[in-house]
């Protein structure tokens, strides 16, 4: 049971569950994009699909995309007017679900997707590539999703950077305070499903991925990480979610 | 699979369903492209106490609305039936005390749009300082300091709409809007800003796939579209971009009704109660002043688009199997 | 009559004339449509103290200017060679101090390029709050109350670079410049808010008449424009939408060079100082990874616009001599 | 030579004479688009002329154009994105010239196109159509003509609602401090071509049209009109331009 599908699979059905019919969802480049075309093939076909470049579709694309303003996206696409478009839908708060990626995440929920070290002391300071659109879509989708590989290194106690902040107090704002968002509202790592509990805004475990004892999981996580009193296992894809997967990605260009 | 949706609808449901009384109406079109098939279907209906919002608007059509009493409050730049150089009813109406106006400037109230369209709560303009606008519209304009130079500079507060009423050239029946010869003016922001969604009449109503194969010219995603509504000459009086010039004789015509607060009802019992829907509007127009008439507003068409465009996709796959590039200096 | 000009050039001419030393220059592009033969170009001619203002830039094109020294500050909200996974030379270069970077989220960073185009000092935005950019980015970003609200709200300042640099599919002579699938990303906003004007890399150069026969497909109008260069492959190793891919290959191969401090100056001799232009490293990249290379890149074509449109002209003269409508009711 | 031409030619060959040769030029419906058109056929034949409704064209629209957003100002233009892109190039100061209306201005260039009688007592005010872009025209544009009717109610001491401020201090502001804008720079009238004065920022009579005493235009002005020393006749148009001006608008829509 656990040769038979690839880490990138379990995540990209286990994340494309969360998106309903009909709804409208933010996705970037690589799994995201992999994810809601595999929402669009399976459960929810009137999903509506937006990307940072400006795309806006009723369908999947014709095939894979590599950018976020990938010809493909465009291609037979409903409508194509650049970020503008797709970024103030975001903020107009039309976006159901979105996905972030990161680099580091905190035990309260903060991203940090710009680098690693201190950044007042420059010469410590790792840059990556930088907020992107990941700021931007937590502050104003409904539900974010973030898609994370997990290590004690990039699940720590507080990220060096806040790129994006989480559902607590950051930087002296309250979210969920007037319009003031919130953050991720799930984490899919390479290891378990996350979500926050609503009181104490604290990250918890409430999945494990099959054949992951928890304790493992644990042990990638350098903060005391609390686990739901309801953990799950998080379900294996059935055949015919596998055969629908592959067929978009059918030379495995991410999932492999 | 739920099968996808089709919008399109009869112009009198998709105004009983989509408007209620009360609403803050984004009211489209500029000087041409003025949604009068849907004004019209609004007074039949008897809509009551709405809150207009538009940049410019000409050829009558608010002017209707106004004196037909649907209107309580007015966001805008300028109305006009342009061809009888007042807006009578709405002159009247407004020193009656039955409509509030809220003046900007044009580039005030596209800001506000576009604020709206944006998702933020406020955006800065250059134009209205120091004009009797900032005096007496309070609610949409104010004077702040720049926080980076902490110089003055005017904000208008951003328009959002409950439903957005516009007439386009095309749509399809998932509720895509098509629109060429400068993009709707205003129309993309007031409708991408309204809150429920759009209702549209089109000239001509296609299938996604011909929207699909040109997607730049969408300027109203089918996600924001509520009801799709087939409607030739639904502009008119006003022109349709490639479909009809202005009316001018009869927006002459309608504006010496408007000018008299006797004459009006008639007017609208004519042309509006009177006929049962749109088609039934042209058909007396063909009435009364004849197939010459619709026929004289026929525009010069030979501007078509000459350059060979291609999307293109590149399929990744190609990849497969290609080794890294390498040379000495890298091998490592 | 004067003649009309033509801003056609070679791109020599037009980076040494356009842009100088110590300018702040909108960077073209997004993931794809790199400027990357400008980049080239800048490098070339050491261009030094640039300030770059851009969203988000891929395929190592920012990495490389950086890397060669022409940059002191960066403001942005993403930078990468998405291929290697790292913007290497832009990381040892903060880390030494050499270069700044201002960092906001990609549409902070898009709604501050639309504040430059507007020609408004600043503007609102939702993301950004609660973050660190908000700390360590007091130039480009502050929260301030909603004077409408009393809500506190980011504003971020309007980014008006003096030259823009942008790779397009299409430019005529003028000076018009033609994007299609997805009208440039960011492009139009960060070439209009230009204060000097644009420096355009086309794969082909049309004639005006081509462009006029489809205006809505303009980005960047004639009268904002520089200079135009002909220049195919000049996004390369990002991709041309409609013209080819991105060369995932070299972007890696390019990548492996930027990682290191001791290659990249290799990478730069050969590809860069060492090719006199854009036509010569396309000529090297052919000697080097074969013609098969660029054979890769050929997009699928075939997404053609299906639509059949006609921007319509109707000629007033026609109401010349047409009697005034009238019935009963206004004869007076 | 008081025969041969009519009112608005005269108009319209004045004003086209304040457009220079590749300046960008912003034009509303009517008078303006004649003028410009007819600047591109004689001095200017590399203006730019920009429209409310988004036309950015090199060249004159094929034909007459009634609207602002006319589908012959997009047929054959080079640029058409709607409004924001042409009212963006003025308000970033990119505009040479621009044309407003008006039905009143008074003796310090305030120019009221909204409505004549008290404003707070709605029973007494005679609603125009609005500022329309003229208020914005004003506020960005680097010169700004008002081409307007004059009688002894339009030109007045003090007009009763303030749409576009002209050049002196109106509301608490200044103009000209910073980048607050500074208004019309020249009026031509019905009678006369006016300018204002740098110091005091009153209005002035520069030009009398041909034929017509200084006595009948100060007759036409309800405040006490200053008249320039330099004064000046307006130019007669020549037959030449006036031929060029005739096969613009060839029925006479608007010249007539």
């Amino acid at each position: 049971m656990f040769r038979n599908y690839k880490l990138h699979e379990l995540m990209v059905v286990r994340c494309a569950k969360e998106i309903r019919d009909g709804e409208v969802v933010f996705a970037g480049v690589g799994l995201p994009l992999i994810t809601v075309s595999f929402a669009m093939a399976t459960h929810a076909p009137n999903m509506i699909l937006l990307t940072e470049g400006g795309s806006i579709r009723a369908t999947a694309p014709p095939g894979l995309a590599i950018t976020v303003d990938d010809p493909a996206l465009f291609c037979n696409g409903d409508a194509a007017s650049g970020m503008l478009s797709t970024m103030a839908a975001l903020q107009r708060g039309e976006v159901d679900v979105a996905f972030i990626g990161g680099a580091q995440i905190d035990r309260y929920g903060n991203v940090n997707s710009t680098g690693v070290g201190n950044w007042d002391e420059a010469d410590t300071f790792t840059y990556f590539a930088g907020s992107g659109g990941a700021n931007d879509m937590a502050a104003s989708a409904k539900r974010v999703l973030a898609m994370m590989p997990q290590d004690p290194k990039k699940f720590v106690e507080r990220v060096d950077y806040v790129t994006t902040p989480g559902p607590g107090k950051v930087n002296g704002f309250q979210t969920g305070k007037g319009w003031i968002p919130g953050g991720p509202t799930m984490v899919v790592s390479t290891m378990g499903v996350y979500k926050f509990d609503d009181n104490t805004r604290e990250i918890y475990l409430a999945e494990y991925f099959p054949g992951l004892p928890v304790e493992r999981i644990r042990a990638n996580c350098s903060f005391d990480l609390k686990i739901s009193p309801d953990l799950k296992q998080t379900p294996i894809p059935s055949e015919e979610e596998l055969t629908t997967l592959r067929s978009i990605d059918p030379t495995g260009f991410y999932l492999d | 699979m739920a099968a996808v949706k089709n919008k399109t609808m009869a112009l009198k449901e998709a105004v009983a369903t989509f408007v209620n009384d009360g609403d803050t109406v984004y009211y489209g079109g500029f000087q041409i492209m003025v949604p009068m098939a849907i004004t019209h279907e609004l007074i039949r209906q008897k809509k009551r106490g709405l809150k207009i919002l538009n940049a410019s608007t000409d050829a009558g059509g608010l002017d209707l609305l106004v004196g037909a009493g649907c209107v309580a409050e007015m966001h805008l730049a300028w109305a006009m039936n342009w061809y009888v150089k007042a807006p009578y009813a709405i002159r009247r109406a407004f020193q009656a005390g039955r409509v509030k106006r809220h003046d900007l400037s044009n580039f005030g109230a596209t800001s506000a749009l576009l604020a709206g369209y944006l998702g933020i709560p406020f955006i800065p303009v250059r134009g209205n300082i120091g004009s009797d606008m900032i005096k007496h519209n309070p609610r949409d304009l104010k004077v702040m300091e720049d926080p980076f130079s902490g110089e003055p500079i005017p904000v208008v507060r951003a328009w959002r709409a409950d439903v957005a009423v516009i007439h386009a050239q095309r749509a399809d029946w998932l509720g895509n809007v098509v629109a060429w010869g400068t993009r709707g003016v205003t129309d993309e922001l007031g409708c991408m800003a309204a809150k429920r969604g759009v209702i549209v009449t089109a000239e001509e109503i296609v299938d996604p796939e011909a929207v699909r194969s040109d997607p730049d010219r969408t300027v109203v995603p089918y996600f924001k579209t509520l009801a799709v509504v087939h409607c030739p000459w639904g502009a008119h009086p006003s022109a349709c971009r490639g479909y009809y010039g202005v009316d001018i004789r009869f927006c002459q015509y309608q504006g010496k009704y408007e000018r008299s607060e006797h004459l009006l009802p008639i007017f609208l019992e004519q042309w509006v109660y009177g006929c049962e829907d749109h088609e039934a509007y042209i058909r007396k127009y063909i009435e009364k002043f004849g197939k010459e008439g619709l026929e004289r507003l026929r525009p010069v068409l030979g501007f078509k688009p000459k350059m060979d465009v291609d999307y293109g996709y590149h399929d990744p796959a190609v990849w497969k199997g290609v080794p890294q590039y390498t040379d000495e200096n890298i091998k490592a």
